[in-house]
């Protein structure tokens, strides 16, 4: 029965980060209606610049400063974003797709080398986090008190990001951007701004699920590729664009995955990408999206 | 039934010996050294440059068996290039190549190399999913290779059966699942159940099997109850220890290794998996030592590959390791491991065989000729002596495992110095001329030349 | 017997009655204007008839035969075929190829993925002879994308004509060009249906052409038939003028 | 973008025939002349481009951006390899075959989900189902080798066995190559018939505008099915062939960032163009063996490569080229 608690635990922990990723990924999507292939490795990047911060530069300083470097790396991927959207992306907009994939598979790639030049090929780890905050008693079991910081974040994070586009005046604008962007350019949105901010939201989210788990996982190399099919997965079950479909595609995700470790493990990816592709067939814009 | 011996017996048989011990004085006859005097070579040798292709993981988690393979190759080439180089004259170069581009690349990188580089020699290679594959490749670029490590009985077991060009240095792979079955025989006979996390490749399946196939016979009431297969550089290893812990088994085996290792043992540690079972381990401590903090728990059978780890044999004992740990420490500010060790050894094996040849047929000798000589080699390396046996190609040297224990000499664990244990690799490996079979040959012959303990 | 009707042809937009329960009949060879005021259902119902859309309750006869839910290939097959009011071609062939592909089509060549399709000479020579019937022989091998907007009008046409449909549907072919080129587009485009006798459906705005060129107008307004007759009937229905021209519209 | 010049006469597309022997020829001498490594990469890059030619069909001339051609590529490379393991086939031909018979398999069982859609959900839905068979392929090693991979050894080519002995660089610069090179040529004439064909036209047709090819009565779900299936099977026969060369597959081939590199490679070339994806294949297989041989960056200076393309260079090498050559046509005759 305990067991049952941790497993459950373990399942909202993944889909907590997964929903930071892919929450980004379909924000983005949303707004611009540009899938960015980078966005995996930008939550490469927020793990890589919270396990160095935490793990190497500022190692030994106080545990409250430590925890106060953790969204260092949201930052560090917003940044990113905040560069890369109007110097970038934002000539692809109105070309076809296969541009649009293309420079972001092309981002992707660089941004691999940029991490590899910058950190070097190691694993980096900011464990330190995570060794002090202990665990905490499951009846028989012990949990990780930090894997439960990082659910929150991520129940925070939705309920921030729900507040922020049904009840903010800047969530409003988001919206009217994303359902049209010419009327909304025409009422006198500047959609730029938009794009940008938007873009730098996405990145910020994807940089937070990075950096939340340096802490209880190492940064490496090639994370962020991993991490881009399976916030796919989120997304394309969720529905491209929808915050709401992110998130419960996160939570779908996050328990197949624990129960298919335990139960099925041979076909767990498998039977990740076949629910995929079954809910693009039968509703290819996802649970959640609006139609195509 | 009563004929069956004890497994006391029987490990003492099999010449298991868990204690510090010697491994017996330098330089017998007809044993290499890597430290004996240069002499005067005969013949001309050409001074162009030796060309050694060096692939490995420079990148990605596996970097942290990588570069240190890297650097015991650098260290052995400058030393020998101090001296005048190979046979006096040949200056050693080094080519390195990223194995972390993946297997397809590898493969045309190595054609590469030969073909258009023109290396001399090829060395590396750390996965075992990639010797099954760079080995026919060599084999048909006729280049002479001495493979570090990718150490699957599967190269020599079936994808290349009758090598001419290829060498591996060290220990067979179903050493470190063996291994780490017999200590586990011994240290904790009375274990009823155990669970399996073992990376998704080759590597891990190796370690599953020969750990299954030994723990069978020695401690036929143990059963496996568990099994995780993680992808290889994972990093959330949280469903693999809930799914573990829930099977409740007396012992965990595990084949995780570099970064993933790390990763798994933090995490592990904050789930209370080690306060709730025995955990043994095949390579924990054979990465980088210092990737493993002082916060790893003491006690747990810490496999080295069935290799080397830096510490044993003690320094007093066997100097070539003293010395080695002191060069290598000094020139690049950490500790070797046993890729380190194993990229120097065959450096220096590479050297020997040049200069036997030399001697015998004077002038640069061909690869044939080193060939000849690398074949049957016996060499003592920073390890203890490593013999490359002539049928397979394959480098032997006797496998050791031990227990993680803190001293304060070092910033991280250690091998309990009076704990470790040691077997001979004849006796965990199948014998020349043992029919090739599946999964392992070492695998057939152990299920069916080892006795069956009594339960 | 007519070439085709409609019995109580209903669309409904959420709540708008784009076509309300229309009874719309046109005979053999007729040439018939469809008029109304934006919004009166006039595309909607070239749309529900050609399969662009699906109807959401009556029936489409076609000859007698119910088409109502056939599909599109089949339709076009039937014999319907039609342009469209905002062109609609294949931008980046050529203009040759834009109308020799209809002609694939309709002689079910476009399967033929074995031979070269030069090697159909009389596909080409059919295609050439329709450029040239519609003036734009000399544009040939220019991309559909980059000629002019009366000419792109005319190919859209030309590429439905050269379907060989017994009934053509032709969405506003001269919006989009300036007054003074109407005049032409239409002369050729109504000596070519003329000629072969294709029964035609134009939708138009401009009332010279519309009593003009046509036999018959039936005009729409708000999803249904608010008058069918001669252009001279309709010139003086007063009913119509309203409805279509505003009650300022003298 | 750019509209083509105005041609005045139209010209055959057989005019190309003689520039295409000439290459063919030049191909054929190039082991002769070229070191064996070269002619191995070049090899590497004829077999790349029947898979973009391939890939193409739907890119360039049916307007569907498959991001999930891996599969394919993957479908032929482990048909061979399961034909070795379990039925120990050796023959090249045979290989071929049941690469074919694999590929057809597959691609209509995909074909008939992915069709379905176009823009971004065809680019997921074929990314996700590559993703399945390379999960498959990953998790089922008992089956695949897992990321071992299957080893191929030296095929027959036409019933000719390589004796054990015989050099294997020889074989694939000199046997091999040619069989890759006359497979490519079959390959790229029956693309260009394909694409040239009435049927070519269509898909162009479709590509241009969805709406008006259903209203010249094309059935464009079927024609897009059938192209996914033509476009499939040429990437099969692709992965078929690179396994001899490659020596073993591993899972790697179906992972979708290989999908990223043959979407790459037909931009590279430029996907209007029907030698865009050929000229791509081959200089994308030299710009990565060489990268990955000089730098550990060779990653970034791939992504650099592409961000500048779809930046300065969208219509690719030969559209550039085209261009160019259009340029300097009008300069000169003036």
């Amino acid at each position: 029965m305990d067991i049952l608690v941790v497993h459950l635990f373990n399942a909202l922990l993944y889909a907590s980060v997964l929903f930071l990723i892919a929450g980004g990924l379909s924000l983005i999507y949303g707004v611009m209606r540009i899938v960015n292939l980078a966005h995996g490795n930008l939550f490469a990047v927020g793990a890589f610049t919270t396990a160095s911060a935490v793990g190497v530069w500022f190692a030994g300083s106080t545990s409250a400063l430590l925890f106060l470097l953790v969204p260092i790396g949201a930052v560090a991927a917003a940044a990113i974003g905040a560069v890369v959207e109007p110097t970038l992306l934002r000539r692809f907009y109105r070309r076809p797709e296969e541009y649009q994939l293309l420079v972001t598979f092309g981002l992707l790639m660089i941004l691999e080398d940029v991490m590899r030049f910058l950190w070097g090929p190691y694993p980096i780890s900011a464990s330190v986090l995570f060794e002090k905050m202990g665990s905490l008693h499951v009846g028989d079991y012990i949990y990780p008190r930090y894997n439960l910081l990082v659910i929150a974040t991520g129940v925070l994070a939705a309920l921030f990001l729900w507040a922020f586009i049904y009840r903010t005046k800047f969530g409003v604008v988001l919206r009217a951007t994303s359902q049209d962007m010419r009327r909304a350019s025409a009422l006198g949105v500047n959609v730029n701004l938009v794009y940008v901010e938007a873009f730098t939201i996405g990145c910020f989210m994807a940089g937070l699920g990075g950096a939340i788990i340096a802490p209880s996982q190492p940064a490496v190399l090639g994370m962020g590729v991993d991490a881009l099919v399976l916030s796919f997965i989120v997304v394309v079950i969720g529905g491209l664009g929808s915050l709401e479909g992110a998130l419960v595609g996160a939570l779908i995700v996050g328990v197949i995955r624990e129960i298919g470790i335990s139960v099925f493990p041979e076909i767990e990816l498998a039977v990740l990408y076949l629910i995929a592709a079954g809910v693009l067939f039968v509703r290819p814009a996802g649970l959640f999206g609006r139609t195509a | 039934m009563s004929n069956r011996p004890t497994r006391r017996d029987f490990l003492s048989q099999l010449g298991v010996t868990t204690a510090a011990m010697a491994v017996g004085s330098v330089a017998g006859a007809g044993v290499a050294g890597i430290a004996h005097a240069q002499e005067k070579p005969k013949g001309t040798i050409p001074a162009t440059p030796f060309k050694i292709g060096h692939m490995t993981f420079f990148t990605g988690a596996g970097a942290v068996l990588g570069e240190p393979m890297y650097k015991g190759n650098v260290l052995a080439a400058e030393e020998i290039n101090a001296q005048g180089g190979l046979l006096g004259k040949r200056k050693i170069e080094i080519l390195k190549a990223d194995e972390a581009a993946g297997t397809d690349a590898n493969t045309k990188e190595m054609r590469r190399l030969k073909l258009s580089e023109h290396i001399d020699m090829f060395m590396g290679i750390t996965s075992s999913g990639n010797t099954p594959a760079l080995g026919p490749v060599a084999e048909e670029l006729k280049l002479l290779t001495i493979f570090i490590d990718g150490c699957t009985d599967f190269l020599f077991d079936k994808a290349v059966p009758n090598p001419r060009y290829i060498f591996r240095i060290t220990n067979i792979q179903s050493a470190d699942g063996s291994t780490c079955a017999v200590g586990v025989a011994q240290t904790w006979p009375n274990i009823k159940t155990y669970a399996n996390i073992h990376p998704d490749y080759a590597y891990g399946r190796n370690c599953f099997d020969h750990f299954g196939i030994v723990t069978k016979k020695l401690l036929p009431n143990a059963k496996s109850v568990s099994e995780a297969w993680p992808k290889l550089f994972s990093t959330d290893f949280t469903p693999h220890i809930t799914k573990t812990l829930a099977a409740k088994p007396d012992l965990l085996v595990t084949s995780l290794w570099g970064g993933d290792y790390v990763a798994f043992y933090k995490q592990a540690l904050q789930y209370g998996l080690f306060d709730k079972m025995k955990v043994a381990t095949t390579l924990a401590l054979g990465s980088a030592p210092q990737s493993i903090g002082k916060d790893h728990p003491e006690g747990v059978l810490t496999g080295v590959h069935a290799n080397y780890h830096f510490t044993y044999p003690a320094g007093n004992r066997w100097p070539l390791n003293k010395t080695f740990v002191e060069k290598y420490k000094a020139r690049w500010n950490e500790y070797p491991n046993f890729q380190a060790e194993g990229a120097y050894t065959a450096t220096y094996a590479l050297k020997t065989a040049l200069e036997k040849a030399n001697k015998l047929i004077g002038g640069w000798p061909d690869d044939d000729a080193v060939i000849g000589q690398l074949e049957g080699m016996m060499i003592a390396g920073p390890g203890g002596y490593v013999s490359i046996r002539p049928d397979n190609h394959q480098g032997y040297k006797d496998a050791i495992t031990g227990f993680s224990k803190n001293v304060p000499e070092y910033p991280f664990p250690i091998l309990d110095p009076s704990r470790i244990i040691t077997i001979p690799i004849r006796n965990i490996t199948a014998p020349p001329g043992w029919p090739k079979g599946e999964p392992t040959s070492t695998y057939t012959w152990i299920e069916q030349t080892w006795p069956q303990m009594k339960a | 017997m007519n070439l085709l009707e409609t019995e109580k042809l209903t669309k409904y937009f959420g709540d708008t009655h784009a076509v309300d329960r229309v009874d719309f009949t046109i005979g053999e060879g007729e040439v018939l204007a469809l008029i109304g005021s934006n919004g009166a259902g006039k595309t909607s119902l070239v749309n529900l008839i050609s399969g662009f859309l699906r109807p959401d309750s009556g029936r489409i006869l076609l000859r007698g035969v119910d088409v109502t839910y056939l599909a599109v290939h089949r339709r076009i097959e039937a014999g319907i075929a039609r342009s469209f009011q905002i062109v609609n071609l294949f931008d980046e062939l050529t203009v040759l190829d834009n109308v020799a592909l209809s002609v694939f089509a309709r002689e079910r060549m476009t399967r033929y993925f074995w031979t070269l399709s030069d090697r159909h000479p009389a596909v080409w020579d059919e295609a050439h002879e329709i450029l040239r019937q519609f003036g734009l022989g000399q544009k040939a091998s220019m991309l559909a994308g980059g000629i002019a907007q009366g000419e792109r009008k005319l190919l859209d046409v030309a590429v439905a004509y050269a379907l060989k449909p017994r009934l053509l549907f032709l969405d506003e072919p001269t919006s989009g060009v300036s007054t003074r080129e109407k005049a032409p587009i239409m002369d050729v485009i109504s000596s070519i249906v003329r000629s072969q006798n294709i029964t035609a459906v134009v939708i138009e705005h401009d009332m010279d052409i519309i009593f003009k060129y046509s036999d018959r107008i039936v005009v729409m307004h708000q999803g249904v038939i608010l008058a069918s007759g001669s252009p001279e009937e309709i010139r003086r229905n007063e009913t119509v003028k309203d409805a279509v021209f505003g009650p300022s519209h003298a | 973008m750019t509209s083509a010049p105005p041609a005045s006469e139209k010209r055959s597309p057989l005019r190309i025939v003689p520039w295409a022997a000439a290459i063919a020829a030049v191909l054929a001498v190039l082991p002769w002349v070229i070191d064996p490594y070269q002619s191995i990469l070049i090899a590497y890059g004829l077999v790349m481009a029947i898979a973009v030619l391939g890939f193409n069909l739907l890119l360039g001339y049916t307007g569907l951006l498959s991001f999930g051609h891996s599969a394919y590529f993957g479908v032929g490379a482990y048909a061979v390899a399961f034909m070795v393991k379990y039925l120990h086939v050796q023959s090249m031909e045979l290989f071929i075959v049941g690469a074919i018979a694999a590929s057809v398999l597959v691609t209509t069982l995909f074909g008939y989900v992915c069709v379905r859609y176009t823009r971004i959900f065809f680019s997921i839905l074929t990314l996700a189902l590559s993703q399945v068979l390379w999960s498959l392929a990953f998790k089922f090693f008992w089956v695949t080798g897992g990321t071992d991979g299957l080893r191929v050894p030296t095929p027959k080519l036409i019933g000719v066995a390589t004796g054990e002995g015989e050099d294997k660089i020889r074989f694939l610069t000199h046997g091999y190559y040619y069989y890759v090179l006359v497979v490519f040529i079959v390959c790229v004439v029956v693309m260009w018939v394909v694409v040239h064909s009435p049927f070519g036209k269509a898909l162009q047709a479709i590509r241009d505008n969805e709406t008006r090819a259903r209203f010249v009565g094309l059935r464009v779900r079927a024609y897009r099915f059938v192209a996914f299936l033509i476009s499939g099977v040429f990437t099969g026969i692709a992965g078929a062939l690179w396994v001899p060369l490659n020596g073993l597959t591993t899972p790697d081939i179906l992972y979708w960032p290989f999908s990223g590199e043959i979407v790459f490679m037909a931009v590279l070339g430029g996907f209007r163009n029907f030698t865009g994806p050929i000229v791509g294949a081959v200089v994308f297989n030299y710009l990565k063996t060489y990268a990955v041989g000089y730098t550990v960056y060779w990653q970034a200076l791939l992504g650099i490569v592409l961000v500048v393309l779809v930046m300065v260079l969208p219509t690719g090498i030969v559209g550039t080229a085209r261009l160019l050559w259009a340029y300097a046509g009008r300069r000169f005759s003036r």
